[in-house]
Parts: C-alpha cells; structure tokens; sequence
C-alpha cells in the first residue's frame, strides 16, 4: 500500500514551452483561433507574430479588432473573421478587413463584444445557447430565433468554443496559472476559458506557489501551454497601425 | 457651425452625473466626459476597469491602463480591474446608472444609430449595443448636425441601429432634449442659439418645455 | 467652469452601515432572498440572525443547503426554498426541511448547484434563459422545455433574479469592493452579482486603496451595504447543527 | 459481506489517476480519494478550489478551507481559488478529467442514482448532476450492494437519477467493472472474490473480461 501523498509537494506537471514558435505549432488549416486583448493592452503580439511565419490556411479568428490579427491578415491565413469591431475603433486608421471583405476573400461577422463575451463563455461553461436582448432590432438579429421573454424580445445566441486560444499574461506558472496586469486583464480570461487548447504568452514565468492563491485570475486548468516572449516594441502599441511597427 | 465647443459639451453633460453613480462613457467624444465628472461618480469601462481617472498625461501613460478607446487612463484610490465576461455582465445586467454614448444619427423615439457610418462597408458595434440595452439612462452626446451639416436629430434613423427606443436624452453643440412619450422636448439652449436655429436642424419636431432655459455649466 | 478633478480622491461614496440590523432593516415581507455559503464557510450567520430577529414573511429562500436559512424556518419567514442540497449533506444530520415540507408549509425546488449558479449569472448578465444539458432525464426536468442541439438534449432554464442578496465577505470597503478569504468565496459573488440590493457582512473594514485592485473580486457596483460583523462562534460552524449553536 | 474496506475502495480509485490530471471527488466516501492520490493530480471541488492537498488533521483545520462536502482540506503550493460560477465552469463544460462519485444505484447501461435515498422526502443534488454530465470520465465507488444487501448494480435504477448513461467505470469492495456498450464488464476482483460471488450480487448479467485479473494497490 502507498503512502499517503507528501503534503506541501507541487504538482509535477509543466506547461512551460521554449518558444512562441513552439507554443504555435499544433495550429492546423481551418482552425478556430481566439486571440486575447482589447486595443494594445492584453494583445498576444508574438505568439500572433508566430503563428503568421507559420502561413496556416484558412482559420476562423476571433478577437475585439484586427488589432490582433492583421499579421494574420498579411500572411493569408484568415478565411473569416467574427469581430466587434470590423475596423480599428479609430476610423482614420486603414482598415485591413475592408479590400478582402470587399472581394470575398474574408468573411466577416460583426456582433456585438457582450455577445461575443457570452458565447465564448457559453462554450466554456458547457451551455449550447442562450437568448439576449442585446442585438435585437439590428442587423445582429438578422437570420435568428426570436423570442420575448415577458415584453423583451431577445435573440438565440450559440455557443462559441475555439479550437485555440491565444492570450497574453503577464506572470504564469508551470501549472498555468496566470495572473494579468491592469486592463490587459480584458478578453484574455474568457478566451482561455472557451479554448480546448490555450497558448499564454506571459512576460514572467514564476516558481508555483508564488502567486497569490486569492488572486490567480485564471487558474492552470484552462490553460496548456505557458510561453516566455518579450514585450512588443512601445510602437507597435501606440501607433496603433501594425505594419508600421513591422519594420522595428 | 455655431454652438457648444466640444468641451463643453462633455462639460454640459457631466453634470448629468451625481456622486454614487456607476457610469460608462462610450468611445469618442464620450471619453472626453471624464475630464469633468464631479468627485465620487465611478467610471467603468468595459475593458474592465471600474473607478479610473481623468485621461492620463504623456507623463502618467502606462499602454496596460487604459479606457475601451485604448486611451490611457489613471488610477483612483478604490479602482477594481475585472476580465471582460464580468464587464459586460455590469453592462448587459442594469447595473450601470448611466452610459454617455456618440451617435451619427437618433431618431424622434429615441432609436440609435451610432456604429456604421455612411458608406462604410463593414463597422465597430464594440460596446455600443451593449451599452444601449444595458444601461439604466441613456444619453447622447454629439454635434447638432453631421460634417455635413445635415440634421443627426433625424424622423428615422437611416443608419444601421445599434438599438430602438432607448435614448432618454440628447446634449448637443445646440441644446438639451428630453424624449419623451409625446416626443422631443427641448429643455435647454446653449448660449446665444434660438429656439428657430434648432428647430432649423432637427428634423421632427420639438416641444419646447415650459421650463426652457439656457444650459449651465 | 469647473476646474478638473483632482487626481488620488477617492469616489465620495460610503455604504458601510453601523450594524447588521440596520443592514436587513429593508428586506421586506415576500423577498427573495439569496443566502452565500457553501457549508459553514461564506455563510453570512450574523446578517441570518438579525433577518431571522425580524420575523418577516413569506420568504423565497435561495441558498447551498438549510444551513443557510434554518434560523429563517425557524422565525416562520420562509414560503419557498430554492436549494440544491434539500437537507444537509450529511444525512445524519436532521433535516430542518422535512416536517415544514411534508405539512405542505414550505415549498421546496431542489436543483443541482450548477443550474442554480448560472440561473443566478444569467440574471446577472441580462440573459433570460439559456439552454443546458445538466437535469435532463432528471426529476429538475420534468415540466420544463425541451431542446436538442445537435445530439445534446437540454433544457430551458430561466434567470433568477434576487430582490437582496446577504453575503459574507473577508475584508470591504466604503465602496463595496470585497475580498473573501479561501474556499469562502464560494457562491458570495454570484449572489451578490444577482441581487438588486446586496448586503454584505464583513471581517473587516478597511480603507479606500488598501485592497489590491487586481484582487478585488467583488467590485463595489455589486454592493450596496457593509457591515461588520463578529465571526460565528467555531460551534456553529462545526457542530453542523444549528439549533446547538444558538445556544451559545 | 466480504470484499475490500472503503480505505481499499479508494486506494484503487485512486490508481485510476494520473499526474496532471484534474478531478474532481464527489461528496462522501470519494472524498476520501485526496488521501491516495499520485502526486501531480489536480483536486477541484466545486465550492471553488483546485490544486489543494489530503483531508486536513485536527491541527491543520480552518474552516474556511474545506472541500465540497465541507471537511477541512490542506494548501499546496499552486492552490487557487475562485467564485462558484468558474467552478460549475469547470464542472460542466468537460474541463474535468475525471469524476469520482458515490451511489447508491447504477445501472447496465451506466444511468446514475446518487442524490435521493430510498424512503428520503427530499434529496440533496448538489454538485452531482454537473459532474456527472460535465466530466470526460465517471467512475463510480460504493459498497457493492447497499445497506440491506440489495445490489447497487442493477437492471433499471428505481431510485431517482441523476443522469442517463454517463458512467464508466464501476469500483466497489468487490470488483472492477467497466460499462461498454455490450454491458457490464467485470475487470478485476478483490483478492479472494470469486466471479460467481459477484454476479450473485449483481443484477445485470456480467461479461468476464478476457483479461479478468486480481485487483492491485
């Protein structure tokens, strides 16, 4: 008979990869991709940069704003895109989704960010649909199930769940446990929780036991892969336009 | 165009907001609101923060503390940060007092239009949709009239909608509206501008309140 | 024209009331009341006690087990009860349930905890109802509407919505912003998220600023009072039995 | 009756359990799994804790660390914690490896009967039907027959269920069965139990499995 399990003993497992080309291997053609962040703050940058020299075909990706996929977009890997914004939130920036949305090359769903949020929540918390409000009387409704709820006409909403998620921490674990850092907190979590395989880019990896137990925000359980990268460059973050920071 | 400088369109419309109340201003001018809010209204934003300060100096910027405009903000002493499912939760639920939105069109019956620009193919709904549902109050804050001049206080909106019948209030380069049952009301005139010259540039017709006065700041 | 706000005050806004009579003093004959707690830990007993002191009525009861509201059967305040666990855990313990049930005096949902914390989200979050796959086969099923998605059978289940919710947090401030301490977090967020008025008994009150912001987990707009209160004594929390402990 | 202790019930359970693994051990006697579990498994427990240690000594004891079932649990270093709604996440939407649950009837063809006893006006749901839809993997532990020495492995469940074919692996004081979509297939037995002995005990009618074997610790 075994002895009982040493107290004070971590588990033996490790999630820490060396690479964000590693980290991004197991991408396959017409995968479903969420990528964390919400402008700049909490946008997975290198592991985006990896997965675009990878030129994988044809994925579905899903995030606030091309933003975080318009490497993607340059190295024609995106077949659709479901996005709240379908331009930067600056309308003076060029959009990258315009010219291959307007040939066809690019399918775009535009939804609310509430919908988005909950439909991938919805896929992480194992509930197939569920109805809202928020979209009603909008293009959003266009092609679904109505249904009023007392005088609330709401829309069918369905689940989301991502093939890979790609998000950006600030410190992690061998176990996956992160932690954020003020607003690039944002989708990140949600994404991981929605994803069957998460990527975390983090900017310091940390010996377990050294976060706060209270204060881990997304715990190693929805995450798979924990990758060390630097911090993109501070003009890829304030420009805003991405391939200006290409050239850095 | 005469009127209200932005400022002081954000200025007029801060004093909407009373000490206590949870509030969300919306990308664009909306933003701008939180250089004027009195002390003890708390500013969410729907990246996920809740209780921040005014827009931070070229000095304060950290690119990892900003507002859903991926403005930098500052910090407050009692300031939370929270992911995005939690946020919206705050948004979609009745739980924000008031949200302070742009718009590029609304309609007599208080219907939005504020996400797809005129021959724009594709758009940013972000928050907006969210916002108008969720939000206890809702007030518009714009320009009276487009870049071109033509009325944003429209019979119906021509734009795509972010959401029906839910603004309760309009502040402009011109004036103050209330939507009410009976439809516009106009409550306030900025500085030097006429019942007639709004009227002028708004397509349906006002009521003008018993009470109009002009706007205070 | 005002001048700008000062940067470093803190909101002028203050919830905390002086005791946990004052705190339930608005809680009002028919509520539905929704009780933290998962076992003895997060369980508001001081916030319980001075409920169960006014001898309201007609209760609806939403909580983890009659742990949570056997003091609310006893003052005869409670019409119905929402629970997942319709007598302890332990079935050795007596079910404070069972006579007030069988008399047809109170009447009892049971539902599995999972259908009862997203019921409580969805009314959170807005969402009237969703679709879920938890309960189906089951007696939670039995009148409720019915759905596949894909090969998934579900049900439809409705938001829950609380008129006051009482919860225990570890440490809170003036604006609401709460801390729990371990595995008596459990459901207090979810009630608190879901009350119209949540009524927060806490350890400890301390001042704006001193909680980490990225470790608050209840923030203030979910919050609308704050008390301190004394622990309980450890007997109530042990014995399992709470007649015992009011005798302490 | 013969067979295994409950501490020998969950010493085999406990060998179905691998390193990185995340599991989740129901209320009652698979509580008692934490005590045996390969070092790299990852406990959850649905009031909102994963990562924690074996069931806490007298000394150890706070009562605001506690499993499920509300005994004291022990820190390991990695521990987090979290509101009910990610935990019910996790238990639902097949983040979970495994579910260790107790029962008081199971069927041929893997329905579950674990919340409601025989005679009970009422029943405790709790946490079961989450885990039980929720989880990749369900393996069932209990005494093989119940208090009277009536079968737990049974034709149809009279009791009510908690969910409809869901299990997979039965472990009782007697014997390992896994339920496959011919029927129940006996794997292992207790030392000194005999197949005979078993399926007397047994409702439904057993396929010995080829590599039938004496169960190991």
């Amino acid at each position: 008979m075994r002895a009982q399990l040493d107290t004070g003993k971590s588990p033996a497992v490790n999630k820490i990869v060396a690479t964000v080309s590693e980290a991004v291997a197991d991408i396959f053609d017409g995968a479903v991709v969420g990528i964390g962040g919400f402008g700049a703050a909490g946008t997975p940058y290198r592991l985006i940069l990896a997965l675009a020299e990878r030129k994988v075909k044809e994925l579905t990706v899903v995030a606030t704003s091309p933003r975080q996929f318009e490497f993607l977009i340059q190295s024609g890997s995106v077949r659709k895109a479901i996005t709240p914004f379908a331009r930067y939130a600056d309308p003076s920036v060029p959009n990258p989704l315009r010219e291959p949305y307007l040939k066809g090359e690019i399918e775009v769903e535009v939804l609310p960010i509430g919908n988005l949020v909950e439909r991938l929540r919805a896929a992480a918390a194992g509930i197939p649909a569920f109805y809202c409000p928020v979209g009603i009387d909008t293009v959003v409704a266009e092609g679904k199930e109505k249904r009023a709820f007392g005088e609330q006409e709401c829309i069918l909403e369905h689940a989301l769940p991502l093939d890979f998620a790609l998000i950006k921490g600030h410190k992690g674990d061998r176990l996956g446990n992160l932690i954020y850092r003020m607003t690039a907190r944002c989708h990140n979590p949600v994404m991981a929780m929605a994803a069957r395989v998460t990527i975390a880019e983090v900017d310091e990896i940390i010996e377990v036991g050294e976060l706060n137990p209270e204060a881990i925000i997304t715990p190693g359980i929805f995450v798979h892969k924990v990758v060390k990268a630097e911090k993109p460059p501070l003009d890829w973050v304030y420009k805003g336009v991405v391939q200006k920071a290409r050239k850095t | 165009m005469e009127g209200l400088a932005k400022d002081l369109i954000c200025l007029r419309a801060a004093k909407e907001l009373k000490p206590g109340m949870y509030v969300n201003l919306g990308i664009g001018l909306p933003t701008q609101v939180a250089n004027f809010t009195p002390q003890g209204v708390i500013l969410h934003s729907e990246n996920g923060v809740l209780g921040f300060g005014p827009i931070a100096s070229e000095e304060q910027m950290d690119w990892e503390l900003v507002n859903a405009g991926a403005q930098p903000i500052t910090l407050l002493p009692g300031i939370s940060f929270f992911h995005s499912i939690d946020a919206f939760v705050m948004m979609r639920g009745r739980h924000l007092d008031v949200a302070i939105l742009g718009t590029y069109q609304v309609s007599e019956t208080g219907d939005l239009a504020n996400w797809r620009m005129e021959g724009e193919a594709l758009g940013a709904i972000g928050g907006s949709m969210d916002l108008a549902y969720g939000a206890k109050r809702i007030i518009v804050i714009c320009e009276h009239t487009d870049r071109n001049g033509k009325p944003r206080i429209v019979m119906q909106c021509t734009l795509p909608l972010t959401a029906k019948g839910v603004v309760n209030t309009i502040i402009t380069s011109l004036c103050v509206i209330e939507i009410t049952k009976k439809g516009l009301e106009l409550r306030e005139l900025a500085p030097g501008i006429s019942t007639d010259y709004v009227q002028q540039l708004t397509e349906p017709k006002l009521i003008i309140s018993q009470d109009l006065k002009e706007m205070e700041f």
